[in-house]
């Protein structure tokens, strides 16, 4: 018999990064070693701890990382709170890759990028960060706006100070909510921000963080002079084949594990608003 | 019957006691009545409905309708007064937000009653002289009266209206009923004919949960069934155990404040004599620790709420009855 | 009537008790040296009221074959009324039990105080006796949680 | 055409069951019908359908999906899927008939379900056509004909005999294989009982009933019309109408600790159900309204959007008898058209 989709495969957690006081990395590597399966920046992965549940993430890894994923997860559920127990060395279930991507081959290449991130938004942005990154003669400027509750709760700090800060062509700004010790940068939300920044309109953006911050920077992006057809986002809904057959995660008539869970604004723009 | 109480809500709707009615609606049949809230006399006029099928107790609605602004006006047959007495009780409803008018009980039909006798393709229903004359597709049929009445009409326990703002029609008695005659027949089977007939029985239980949620006394936010946290959150029976679990806890869960108003099994769609369990536990209670009826006021305290230092031992179940 | 006394069949028994007298009566036959089956489990429970149906049917789901509450004395509930309480919830609960058609053999309430080490020990020899005698669980089992 | 008198119907079973699994609609004590597995002398139930419909064959409401066996850190992962032995499902209706095909488009695109497709391709469907329609019945309005049903192979009953047609191979093989049993018989007067049989179709009371005014291009007027919060008024969340519909496909993934390890299985879910779309940081269906909105337009909008204009109902009217407060999908599609 052909391998079912939603029989999963074996992960090894390899290493656990403490990204945040409730957000943690998690590096998974075939038991052989290697990775499960190739990905495309904005792909996403079913992960389960048999016995307590399974759910959906967005792989915060590049594809072109050939060695391993990362997951991104913050602590908010019932299986969230059981992979933050986790130790190095644990086994978790792994299936995928699910769903489409963003058109980093296609639609967004030669364009100049901008990312704005809320949060843990920046997890599946990261991968298309990276991606860009490291393909950087297909793409133009990239520009990555990301805010967060506090200084601590910025995802991914050492990897923006050490490394994208660094590179050519790799404008960062960084904002946090409220103004604490040992900050010196920017404070305020992240739609005021981007309207302080007022980014040039030929950018494509892609944008992921919580559905109130997704509402007000779109709005202000408009105000801007940008496109909905220039705007790119990520959903989220409760899953639980994957594959578009359990019949939950839908908007409309479109599947979010399936047809998502990246979305171009105009193309949401036709669905209902039911999510 | 149904034209004078279309005249009353309408009245009241007019001089401002109410703001809504809730009662049944018409539906495509001459049997699939929809329990519907009316706002204006041209909705009660079109499709306000009250005939032999409008079984459905509408009191748990009052849980949402009574928090609504303004009064509900409710139609409630004897066994649904019981109902929202337990309710009032409880403090899931706001008694005094509803104005509650008593109508005449039953006998309500079952149409799958006369369903089973083979007779299809149903077009008009009328009772002549507890005759009823079914029009079908494929000519006219008859059938006594008596014969399509729902289970929990046939064993009515009461006619009597337990709270009320108004009457119409005349109050009742509460009645002598045969209600635990099934359960005693039951207590005096074998126990492995016993466990044969409720393994029949749930074996049929597909789990769409419309006992639990059609249940007057079943008004938790978070039901144990659906909550992840408590370790036996399932939708489905995977094995027999799952059947029995389901429907032990649900029916002990209401022990004690279940009215006996048979909804439970009136919407079953597989016919899972359910109110027997039910019964059974009222059976119990009423043999155990004197006679109860859950929802005939608004001041006692539930059976199981309560104890007395003479109560008998759990021993006795093992003591009486057959092995 | 067939006569099966399943002589070897080992059965599980659950026996919830509760903290201040059942749980210490427990204790007092141990350091009495007295014996019980090795086939009773216990669960300690703050009082006996805490046991809710569900934890009788789910230990009956997870492989007992019978389930046994003991709790204090009526009257002598460390908060007062709990076993009362349970006496009711109990008794109603195995009476449902016995209308489905489970052994009522299977499960039963007791009261041992903490005082009551022998009695304790005598009620888990007996009722183990009479559980050995019904045989295995098989009306109220989950086949999947079934002993290979 | 092939046919077996009536009288020899046990017979036909019999040969059948010698050979493969039979699962034939009985009637319970109770008045209603049921599948059950054959046994020598049961009697094919009469009523025109089963309480629950026919796709428990395919897509039961549990089914084991992987076991895992946990130690320490470490978890072995257990394929439990096993071949599935050959069965026949004897008398469906042309509107389960017709479910199938739905359920395939769900189950059988990509990425194939194999749990499914296993039971499929092991499965042969014999469907018998209908004579004595309901009131509830409206297989017409999805352009189902009850008195020729789809099928592997389809069944005819003109009163004495019953004929059979195979639609495919598999069918053929089904013909073939109990083709010592059947004898060539005059059609003529099976050409009667159709005809009768379509003329009591035109009179049924929801014969009238359309889905002109459905489909894939409603999306946002349907979705954004009031009509939902009366509609969805009484509903009292229950899931009866979507375990009993024949196409209704949603389902959960849940894990069973047996003790020994961890059963990973799938059963049927509800969209009506409160926690269906339920996540730790929130629900987008909070309300009944949404929940309910969502059953009626996946079967007349959304899946007509994605699969070409075919609807997910087969009128098959189980919802419409089923349901605790009588209301159901024609009742929607009239007050969604009623402008």
């Amino acid at each position: 018999m052909n391998n079912d989709t939603l029989i999963p495969y074996i992960g090894v957690v390899t290493d656990i990064r403490i990204d945040t006081p409730d957000v943690k990395t998690f590096r998974v590597e075939a038991p052989e070693g290697g990775k499960l399966f190739e990905h495309m920046p904005g792909q996403c992965a079913m992960l389960s701890i048999p016995g307590v549940g399974e759910a959906m993430f967005s792989i915060t890894s590049s594809p072109t990382n050939k060695e391993f994923m990362e997951f991104s997860i913050k602590k908010c559920g019932c299986l969230t709170e059981w992979l933050h127990a986790m130790e190095v060395g644990q086994m978790i279930t792994v299936r995928g890759p699910y769903g489409n991507a963003f058109p980093v081959e296609t639609e967004l290449k030669g364009k100049d990028l901008l990312f704005i991130a809320g949060g843990i938004g920046l997890a599946p942005l990261r991968s298309v960060i990276n991606y860009v990154r490291d393909k950087r003669e297909n793409y133009g400027d990239i520009q990555v706006i990301y805010g967060s509750r506090s200084k601590d709760d910025l995802v991914d700090y050492q990897e923006i100070l050490n490394e994208w800060m660094t590179d050519d062509g790799v404008e960062v700004n960084l904002t946090i909510d409220n103004a604490q010790e040992g900050w010196d940068g920017h404070v305020g939300f992240v739609p005021n921000y981007v309207k302080e920044l007022d980014p040039s309109i030929n950018k494509t953006v892609l944008i992921c963080g919580p559905p109130i911050m997704i509402k007000f920077t779109l709005a202000g992006l408009k105000e801007l002079g940008f496109k909905e057809t220039q705007v790119y986002t990520t959903m989220e809904l409760r899953m639980k084949c994957g594959v578009g057959k359990c019949g939950r995660c839908n908007i409309g008539n479109k599947y979010v594990c399936k047809d998502g869970p990246v979305f171009r604004f105009d193309q949401l723009g036709e669905l209902p608003d039911e999510y | 019957m149904q034209k004078a109480m279309i005249e009353r809500a309408k009245q009241l709707l007019d001089d401002g006691t109410v703001k809504r009615v809730i009662g049944w609606k018409r539906g495509e049949f001459a049997y699939d009545i929809t329990p519907a809230v009316f706002e204006t006399a041209d909705e009660l006029d079109k499709d306000f409905v009250f005939d032999d099928f409008t079984a459905a107790n509408v009191s748990k609605y009052l849980v949402k309708e009574s928090s609504k602004e303004g009064k509900v006006l409710a139609f409630l047959k004897p066994c649904d007064t019981y109902s929202l007495n337990q309710l009032t009780k409880e403090h899931r409803v706001d008694r005094g937000n509803i104005y509650v008018i008593g109508i005449p009980g039953g006998p309500k039909l079952d149409i799958e009653k006369i369903k089973a006798k083979g007779i299809t393709g149903i077009t008009g229903i009328r009772n002549e002289n507890y005759t009823l004359k079914i029009e079908t597709i494929y000519g006219e049929e008859t059938m006594p009266f008596y014969e399509a009445v729902l289970d929990k009409c046939a064993s009515c326990k009461s006619k009597k209206h337990v709270t009320y703002d108004e009457l119409m029609g005349e109050e009742g008695d509460i009645l002598e009923s045969n209600r635990f005659d099934m359960v005693e027949k039951l207590e005096n089977m074998t126990s492995q004919e016993r466990y044969d007939f409720w393994r029949s029985e749930l074996s049929k239980c597909i789990r769409c949960n419309a006992c639990r949620n059609v249940c007057p006394a079943c008004t938790c936010e978070n039901c144990v069934f659906d909550n992840p946290k408590s370790g036996i959150d399932n939708k489905a029976p995977a094995d027999s155990f799952e059947e029995n679990m389901f429907h032990i806890i649900r029916a002990f869960h209401v022990a004690g404040r279940c009215t006996d108003c048979g909804e439970c099994s009136r919407v079953c769609p597989q016919h899972i004599p359910l109110h027997l369990l039910n019964r059974k536990f009222i059976k119990d209670i009423n043999s155990f620790y004197g006679e109860y009826q859950a929802g005939a006021d608004t001041t006692s305290k539930a059976p199981l709420n309560e104890y007395t230092t003479d109560d008998c031992e759990a021993s006795i179940v093992h003591e009486r009855g057959v092995e | 009537m067939q006569v099966n006394d399943n002589k070897d069949f080992q059965p599980l028994i659950v026996a919830f008790c509760c903290n201040w007298c059942s749980y210490a009566g427990a204790d007092l036959s141990g350091t009495n040296r007295l014996n019980y089956p090795t086939n009773v489990k216990i669960i300690r429970v703050p009082c006996s009221c805490r046991v809710n149906p569900m934890f009788i049917l789910r230990a009956f789901q997870r492989g007992a074959d019978g389930v046994i509450l003991c709790g204090c004395h009526p009257g002598d509930c460390h908060y007062t009324s709990g076993n009362y309480f349970t006496r009711r919830r109990m008794t109603l609960l195995f009476s449902m039990l016995d209308f489905l058609g489970i052994e009522r053999d299977r499960t039963r309430v007791e009261w041992v105080s903490a005082a009551e080490g022998a009695k304790f020990a005598a009620t888990m020899n007996e009722f183990t006796e009479a559980v050995r005698k019904l045989g295995p669980n098989r009306r109220l089992e989950d086949l999947r949680c079934r002993k290979q | 055409m092939l046919k077996v008198s009536k009288s020899k119907l046990n017979e036909l079973f019999d040969a059948i069951a010698a050979k493969q699994t039979l699962y034939l609609p009985v009637d319970r004590n109770d008045g209603a019908s049921e599948y059950k597995k054959y046994e020598s002398g049961m009697t094919m139930s009469k009523a025109l359908n089963t309480v629950r419909s026919a796709k428990d064959f395919f897509f039961p409401q549990t089914e084991n999906l992987v076991d895992f066996k946990m130690e320490g850190k470490n978890i072995e992962v257990i394929d439990v899927r096993k071949e599935s032995e050959d069965f026949v499902i004897f008398g469906v209706r042309a509107c389960d008939a017709r479910s199938f095909t739905i359920l395939d488009k769900v189950f059988l695109s990509d990425p194939v379900d194999s749990f499914y497709k296993n039971r499929r391709d092991h499965g042969t469907v014999v469907t018998m056509a209908c004579t004595r329609p309901a009131e509830t019945c409206f297989c017409k309005t999805f352009g189902i004909d009850p008195t020729v049903p789809e099928g592997d192979c389809a069944c005819f009953d003109d009163g004495e005999n019953i004929f059979f047609l195979a639609h495919n191979d598999k069918g053929q093989k089904f013909v073939d294989s109990i083709s010592s049993l059947l004898e060539e018989g005059d059609a003529r007067k099976l050409a009667d009982v159709q005809e009768q049989a379509r003329a009591v179709m035109e009179r049924l009371p929801l014969a009238k009933l359309s889905t002109e005014n459905f489909g894939g291009d409603k999306l946002n007027e349907y979705f954004n019309s009031d009509k939902w919060a009366g509609l969805s008024e009484s509903c009292l969340g229950c899931g009866t109408c979507t375990f009993v519909c024949p196409t209704c496909q949603c389902y959960d993934i849940k894990d069973f600790n047996t003790g020994k390890g961890i059963k990973r299985y799938r059963c049927w879910d509800s969209c009506m159900y409160s926690d269906f779309t339920k996540m730790a940081h929130g629900n987008p269906r909070l309300t009944q309204l949404e929940r309910f909105r969502q059953r009626f337009m996946h079967k007349l909008v959304y899946f007509p959007a994605n699969n070409n204009g075919e609807f997910g109902c087969v009128g098959c009217g189980r919802c419409l008898s089923k349901c605790p407060i009588s209301m159901n999908i024609v009742k929607v599609m009239k007050a969604l058209e009623d402008k």
